[in-house]
């Protein structure tokens, strides 16, 4: 089979187009900045930008003009404070932004529809709330059984999510273990899928521990190797999550100068992600992760 | 922290660790709920079970955890499991105990505001939103909020209800067929407050060593009604002080003030 | 915390009560043998079983008469031929037995409504079989987005749930690789649970990797340890299937006389797993895994 | 065997192994169907992903699986997910694109019946059922049937439709609203069926060396058509004999006859 290997600009550029959907995942964990800074670099537009959590990525990506609509559940910046370039939008104070807003488990719900490719789900939720009276997406179906009235989010099924990952083969057989967010139903639910990765791996290593492969390499349309490239998010056994850069962001991202200089120097005036990493030298000896490696369990029969 | 030798967090903080039975399976928030359940798992409750939404189930952090998705929740945890697992498993399956949940309004009826300050079209201040809070809040079995008075902070009626109390709009819990009791208990910096049994508004329960009734009502916008007998609480014991200041968080990130 | 170490015979006395709905799960690995023979020994009556491939272990339940009905999706002996016993009461040439029918995916369907607690699960499917029309608990839902009309079925919470892992802590937290089927649904969709295990670990082995996890304690009820206790099905890494027995089955049970022997030996003649075991020597050399054992990963941060 | 130098039965398998192109993902069923996945993957198909209901992606069996769920299906596969996965995220999400089916009975539309002879409530032969066939009928881009002729299993109507054809009660699959094309063989041991497009009636499409059209209409509980033109099936090479019979099947478990 023909590798699908490509450089971060080869996969944004065929893959990432203007106003598409797009949705890069990871629940903290394994958040491909390294994709966002491209898709910021190259420029790309009207994207409707779809996560749980926007964090600092989507913060930066709407800094950068990329988005006209959020969809998301929680947007802040994680025990320090606001995402400013959302709120300036929102607040009318900056560009527009059109938001649909759902709960975490909304919005987990509308992946789990679209991993499935069925076109709603049912929850039991939202009673009481003023969700849905801003968000109209959310209706109800009746039981068929019990006659009880379940809320329902429509399917997400996104033009392309793009996926960290700890390995994966050239293939894209990725193998993800610590925090899994919603990595499998977003990439499942999408038309096309680039996994990222931090370290490239044999086929022969994802073929010794099947159980821990989240995304099977038949949905992968783009492979990336990107070491650091969830920085400062962080990758579980790789590197620690910056919590100074997520401190930090707050005062840069509160001023609009400072965040304008901020991508002008960390993104726009690198041209990848090996530039990005030797603007902060001690990064990685700061972050890298300690040693717990876990006993292998038999396969054998 | 004043003449007493403890702070009002610390006391909130240890307010919170005692409403935490043994055994029991909680989901937790960062910040003042991490610190009470890792208080409570310290203390008299070593089998707490603690899950984040993140899909951490079982979590032991070796160091304070300044995010849900901490990799400190995972190194050790008994589980990890799917977001999707999180929600529907654990949360709509009604395994969950205790939820925390806090937010920048909470109304007489306890219902909780995290979404936006003003009209939600035009927002004055645009909060991050639910989260997990508004699911939290219909399935845990019972929630308990976290946070200081303040009539800004406690006003009549909520500007966006995010996460639903005992009355929303009018309407019970029962009526609305949500599953869990609701918020059980509000553990503020100065008092306790409690649903009234038959109403559902919030009213005073408990005062903490020194307080007056009056500062707790100034903190409130509305005109906080008080139990027939006022419970009283125990200071922080030595034992919960060390632990929160040596172990837990001993940079002060979540304790100061 | 107490442990919840019992024996097989405890567990079953607490746990299985006569006209239980009973779920031993399993898709053709890790299949619980051994608890379904305590069940026939502490004879057990009136039992609603269901499983997708009731398999030799419901084939034997229903021989000894201890159900009543059957919830199920493929009753064969796999590569092998029928169920006889099963047969014999469906075709009317032995004990009344109800069966009602869905396909794989609809009991997924269902197990998963259970999992979640909600009342029924939607799915695309059923369109032109004639499964619908032989069981009335499949029906269908509007979709409040698409007006597409999708089949449903009805959460299935059984009483108690039976899993048979690789190994669990005394707490139940139970660690599974290899074909997982729907033990994870099955067991988060009961009212009790019973955890059976090859092996019993500390605590820490499950700690130092707990992307394996399955099953948390919190959900499990007991916890027996029973090595082999899935014979003649698997345990990968363990033991092999013992694919012979299967074939000898067919012989077994076409003859009512040769399945109350065997039942008479193998079950009711035998106090517990090790005295069965001990009737077949040479079976654990014959059928041990070999090594094939995967590298760890590494957790640290 | 016969004087050909290859029976039926491996005939059968190269023709099955023929219909898959490389880098395909195919829903393996146990028998001929997996000999014919992994023929192909030895052959001209090494790309081929082979899934097995059980949850195993990738499958490279080192030796040929008795079950569906045999561990050999596990070790060195590409994924092992659960069941919930495999239906809802690769079957009805429409990653599928073959899928192999057989049964007791194959109607003139290639409906199949694996449920029962007779009546349902009163059966003379109950069958195992549908396991996953009705979904992989409805779901998989194509289906193959293999089966050996006989008017037995090849009845113009079935007595129950188990898995969905090209037309069920009358209605077409595009009436119906199922997503994949439905069963575009039907690899009989004599000659190879295909439905009209039409229609969707099974029409006699090729027949397999030295066999005459009125064998196989003799083994057809119906009237059945010809293609305009007949085509021709090419006898196993030498390679595919070898692989068949030293490689995947040495003990003719499945090759017998």
């Amino acid at each position: 089979m023909k590798s699908k290997l490509v450089s971060m600009s080869e996969a944004i550029a065929s893959h990432v187009h203007d106003g598409d959907i797009v949705v890069i995942e990871g629940f903290t964990h394994l958040i491909s900045f390294a994709a966002a800074h491209e898709i910021i670099r190259q420029r790309r537009r009207n994207l409707t930008l779809c996560r749980l959590t926007p964090d600092l990525i989507y913060d930066q990506m709407i800094a950068a003009g990329c988005a006209t609509k959020l969809v998301f559940s929680w947007a802040g910046n994680p025990g320090a404070g606001s995402l400013h370039a959302f709120r300036r939008a929102v607040e009318g104070q900056g560009p527009d932004l059109e938001i649909e807003e759902y709960s975490h488990f909304g919005m987990v719900a509308r992946f789990s529809a679209g991993a499935a490719r069925l076109p709603f789900w049912p929850l039991r939720n939202y009673m009481g709330t003023d969700l849905p009276t801003v968000n109209p997406a959310i209706k109800s179906v009746t039981c068929p059984y019990t006659g009880e009235v379940l809320a329902t989010v429509p399917a997400l099924n996104p033009d392309v999510t793009i996926v960290h990952a700890q390995r994966a083969d050239e293939q894209g057989n990725a193998q993800i273990w610590g925090l899994m967010g919603v990595q499998k139903e977003a990439a499942f639910a999408s038309d096309r899928v680039v996994v990222v990765v931090e370290q490239l791996v044999d086929e022969s290593v994802i073929r010794a521990d099947p159980n821990r492969t989240l995304i099977p390499g038949m949905i992968v349309d783009a492979v990336v190797v990107e070491p650091w490239g969830a920085h400062p998010s962080y990758a579980q056994g790789y590197y620690d999550r910056d919590n100074d850069f997520y401190v930090a962001w707050e005062a840069i991202s509160r001023d609009v100068g400072r965040m304008d200089a901020y991508l002008d120097e960390y993104v726009y005036g690198v041209r990848n992600r090996a530039e990005y990493l030797a603007k902060m030298p001690g990064t990685a000896e700061r972050l890298r992760a300690k040693e717990r490696v876990c006993a292998g369990v038999n396969y054998g029969y | 922290m004043g003449i007493s030798g403890y702070s009002r967090t610390e006391l909130m903080a240890c307010v919170a660790a005692r409403e935490l039975r043994d055994d029991e399976v909680v989901f937790v928030g960062i910040g003042l709920p991490s610190l009470a359940c890792n208080l409570a798992r310290l203390t008299h409750a070593p089998g707490l079970v603690l899950i984040y939404e993140s899909g951490a189930i079982g979590a032991v952090p070796e160091r304070l955890p300044v995010s849900i998705g901490d990799p400190a929740l995972v190194t050790d945890s008994l589980m990890v499991c799917s977001m999707a697992d999180v929600f529907q498993c654990f949360l709509q399956n009604g395994r969950i105990q205790v939820g925390f949940l806090g937010g920048a309004q909470i109304d007489r009826y306890g219902n909780i505001n995290s979404t936006v300050i003003g009209a939600y079209s035009h927002p004055r201040i645009r909060l991050p939103g639910s989260g997990g809070a508004a699911e939290i809040a219909v399935h845990a079995q019972r929630t308990l909020i976290v946070s200081a008075l303040s009539p800004r902070i406690f006003p009549e009626t909520v500007d966006f209800i995010t996460s639903p109390g005992q009355r929303c709009h009018g309407r019970s819990r029962r009526e609305l067929g949500m599953p869990g009791a609701g918020p059980v208990r509000i553990i503020t910096d100065r008092g306790i407050l409690q649903p009234d049994p038959e109403s559902g508004e919030m009213v005073l329960m408990a005062l903490y060593p020194g307080v007056e009734v009056a500062e707790v009502r100034a903190g409130v916008g509305w005109p906080l009604q008080s139990a027939a007998t006022l419970g009283t609480v125990e200071p922080p014991g030595p034992e919960e002080l060390r632990l929160l200041r040596e172990v837990l968080d001993p940079q002060k990130f979540f304790l100061k003030g």
